[in-house]
């Protein structure tokens, strides 16, 4: 049981990796911000959710689970927020997307 | 190495930054942040003073620690006076200087001729 | 090396390198946002110091609060900052300042080079004493039983910042309140936040001012998370500033230092000593004390991030 | 296994870096705001990560701090003024 945890847990918290890669990969190659601000929202959803999936398995305790998962929403509150506020200050001062 | 050594020896090159900062740099806003800088450095130094304190089942030496939280909440109060200095400076004047001789422009919505 | 070590060089690195861009950056604006993100890191490093108390601080403090400080301050100096080439310092006198820094920078590695395994420590006299706090938390006792003298006065400087960055206002502005009065609209998104993290970062703050006695966590932490709420309902223009004149206001900057001294006084009557406590009523009177210091502290961090008054006083 | 969460908090934290390394240098100043976002995610998921392996007390705190406090910076970008942006070099029909 603890062994497919960890493989659960390692599994997870990989793909979280791998979309911090895409995101920055992302910020590397796209050509204008508001694109590479889409990348960065990868980042915020699914790479920080995969983390905290990974490793509820591994809380000592149902608060402590629930600490983590209220941690990722604030994350998504903040990170939709602040990509809002980015993109609209991009459009009114940027280039007519 | 241990990572209480390697932060203390990032501290000590963080003073050295900001001390460079703070020389080299003309504009004030650049100024308070690098005074920033010199003052985290010294409170990662004081970090591995805490850090080698550790004694007595505490993995740091709590006094120190509490210091360094009341410098931070100190920094905080300090750069808030400095930026509102410079902010004023650059309302009065126009510009954000330090040079005595800069050129002052003529009092605006600002309130020197009131 | 182990990967433990392998990320401590890392970070170490980022640290350094996030440092080195704040202050060679181009522009003051991203000098200013290298800054931010260096907050950020500084308390990863402050946990890897096993300070879990000082990474609190840091991480509401050093990176939330004085970002927006100085992010707001940065856009407004937008205009200014075409510095002269006349203001730059000379390559000569520039390669001597560099010098001069290395020389501090290299005696202070030397320093930390030097520190003998086992410092001096007062870990142990801290541990032998906490039970007559009450607490758990060797740090809060630190800062509000064995060096509550430091706490407090601190708390006075706090004050001492509001009333010098206030007295900066313009004549006509004195007792006004802070900031522009804008015709726009607020920006529906940041409402919108604003309304939907309140309440919950009120929550939190209490959350890390109450667990701040057993666990890391305090009056400091909780009263920046607080203040950091109050902020973002202002910015998003919810609620306007009050005036630097009300009462109230004034009232409840002091509120934390002057509870804290009334304290002090009374254990050099009723306890025997200034700032001390009457044992077993410790505990009780050092978190009556943090609560109004937490108050205290969640209204100054606004006030001083929120600037001297800028508007004309009402009656 | 901590040695795995370990190499995965440094792997995010060198992605972020070489994030970093792109959007702080710009061009505009939304792209410098993103920065201070991207590494308020990647520094609360490798703070989680190293807590989870070192076991240590009361991070949970700080990562909650941090997330509640990650959307301050570009609040105050978009609250002081306008901001003023220049013009991004590659408009996005180039592609």
């Amino acid at each position: 049981m603890s062994l497919a945890l960890d493989l659960f847990s390692i599994a997870a918290i990989s793909a979280g990796v791998f979309f911090f890669l895409a995101g920055t990969v992302g910020l590397l190659r796209f050509p204008d911000a508001l694109s590479r601000l889409h990348a960065l929202t990868k980042a915020d959803n699914l790479g920080l959710g995969l983390i905290v999936l990974g490793l509820l398995p591994r809380a000592e305790s149902l608060l402590a689970a629930l600490m983590l998962v209220a941690i990722w929403a604030l994350v998504q509150l903040a990170g939709a927020t602040a990509a809002q506020l980015i993109g609209r200050a991009v459009r009114r001062k940027g280039p007519a997307i | 190495m241990s990572s209480a050594t390697l932060a203390g020896l990032v501290g000590a090159a963080l003073v050295g930054l900001g001390l460079y900062g703070v020389i080299a740099d003309p504009q004030p806003l650049r100024k308070i942040l690098a005074f920033n800088l010199i003052g985290s450095g010294v409170f990662l130094v004081f970090g591995i003073v805490a850090r080698k304190g550790a004694a007595a089942g505490l993995s740091a030496d709590p006094v120190p620690q509490a210091m360094v939280i009341t410098g931070i909440v100190v920094a905080f109060a300090a750069s808030a006076l400095a930026v509102a200095l410079t902010l004023r400076l650059f309302e009065e004047t126009g510009r954000a200087t330090l040079r005595p001789d800069a050129g002052t422009k003529p009092p605006g919505d600002g309130a020197v001729a009131e | 090396m182990s990967v433990l070590q392998a990320l401590d060089v890392g970070l170490a690195l980022l640290v350094f390198a996030v440092a080195a861009w704040t202050v060679f950056a181009p522009g003051p604006f991203a000098a200013t946002v290298g800054y931010v993100v260096y907050g950020l890191l500084l308390s990863l490093v402050w946990i890897r110091l096993f300070a879990v108390d000082v990474a609190l601080t840091e991480a509401a403090i050093g990176s939330g609060v004085t970002g927006v400080l100085l992010i707001g301050a940065a856009a407004r100096l937008r205009g200014a900052e075409t510095t002269p080439a006349e203001e730059a310092l000379t390559g000569l006198t520039r390669l001597f300042a560099a010098g001069l820094c290395l020389l501090v920078a290299a005696a202070l590695a030397a320093v930390v080079l030097l520190l003998p395994d086992q410092g001096p420590t007062l870990a142990p006299q801290s541990m032998e004493r906490l039970p007559e706090t009450g607490l758990g938390n060797p740090v809060t006792a630190v800062l509000i039983a064995f060096r509550s003298f430091d706490t407090m006065l601190e708390k006075v400087v706090l004050v001492l910042g509001v009333v010098g960055v206030w007295s900066l206002a313009a004549d006509r502005y004195w007792g006004g309140a802070p900031g522009e009065a804008r015709a726009e609209r607020p920006e529906p998104t940041l409402a919108f936040f604003a309304q939907m993290l309140a309440p919950i970062g009120i929550l939190v703050g209490v959350h890390v001012f109450w667990v701040g006695a057993d666990e890391p966590g305090g009056a400091f932490q909780g009263g920046a998370i607080l203040a950091a709420m109050w902020m973002i309902v202002m910015m998003a223009r919810l609620t306007e500033a009050p005036q630097a004149s009300a009462f109230w206001l004034r009232l409840a900057l002091i509120a934390g230092p002057a509870v804290f001294l009334a304290a002090g006084v009374a254990g050099a009557v009723v306890a025997g000593g200034f700032f001390a406590y009457p044992p077993g009523l410790a505990k009780p009177l050092i978190l009556f004390i943090e609560t109004f210091m937490t108050f205290t502290i969640a209204v100054t961090l606004p006030m001083l991030v929120a600037g001297p008054p800028r508007r004309e006083p009402r009656r | 296994m901590s040695d795995f969460l370990l190499a995965t908090a440094g792997a995010i934290l060198f992605t972020v870096a070489v994030g970093l390394v792109r959007i702080l240098g710009g061009p505009g100043d939304a792209d410098r705001m993103m920065a201070a976002q991207l590494i308020g995610t990647g520094g609360i998921a490798s703070l989680l990560l190293i807590a989870a392996a070192t076991g240590a007390r009361g991070v949970d705190d700080v990562a909650l701090g941090l997330a509640i406090l990650a959307a301050f910076a570009s609040a105050a970008f978009v609250n002081s003024g306008a901001p003023a942006e220049e013009p991004d070099p590659n408009p996005a029909d180039d592609r």
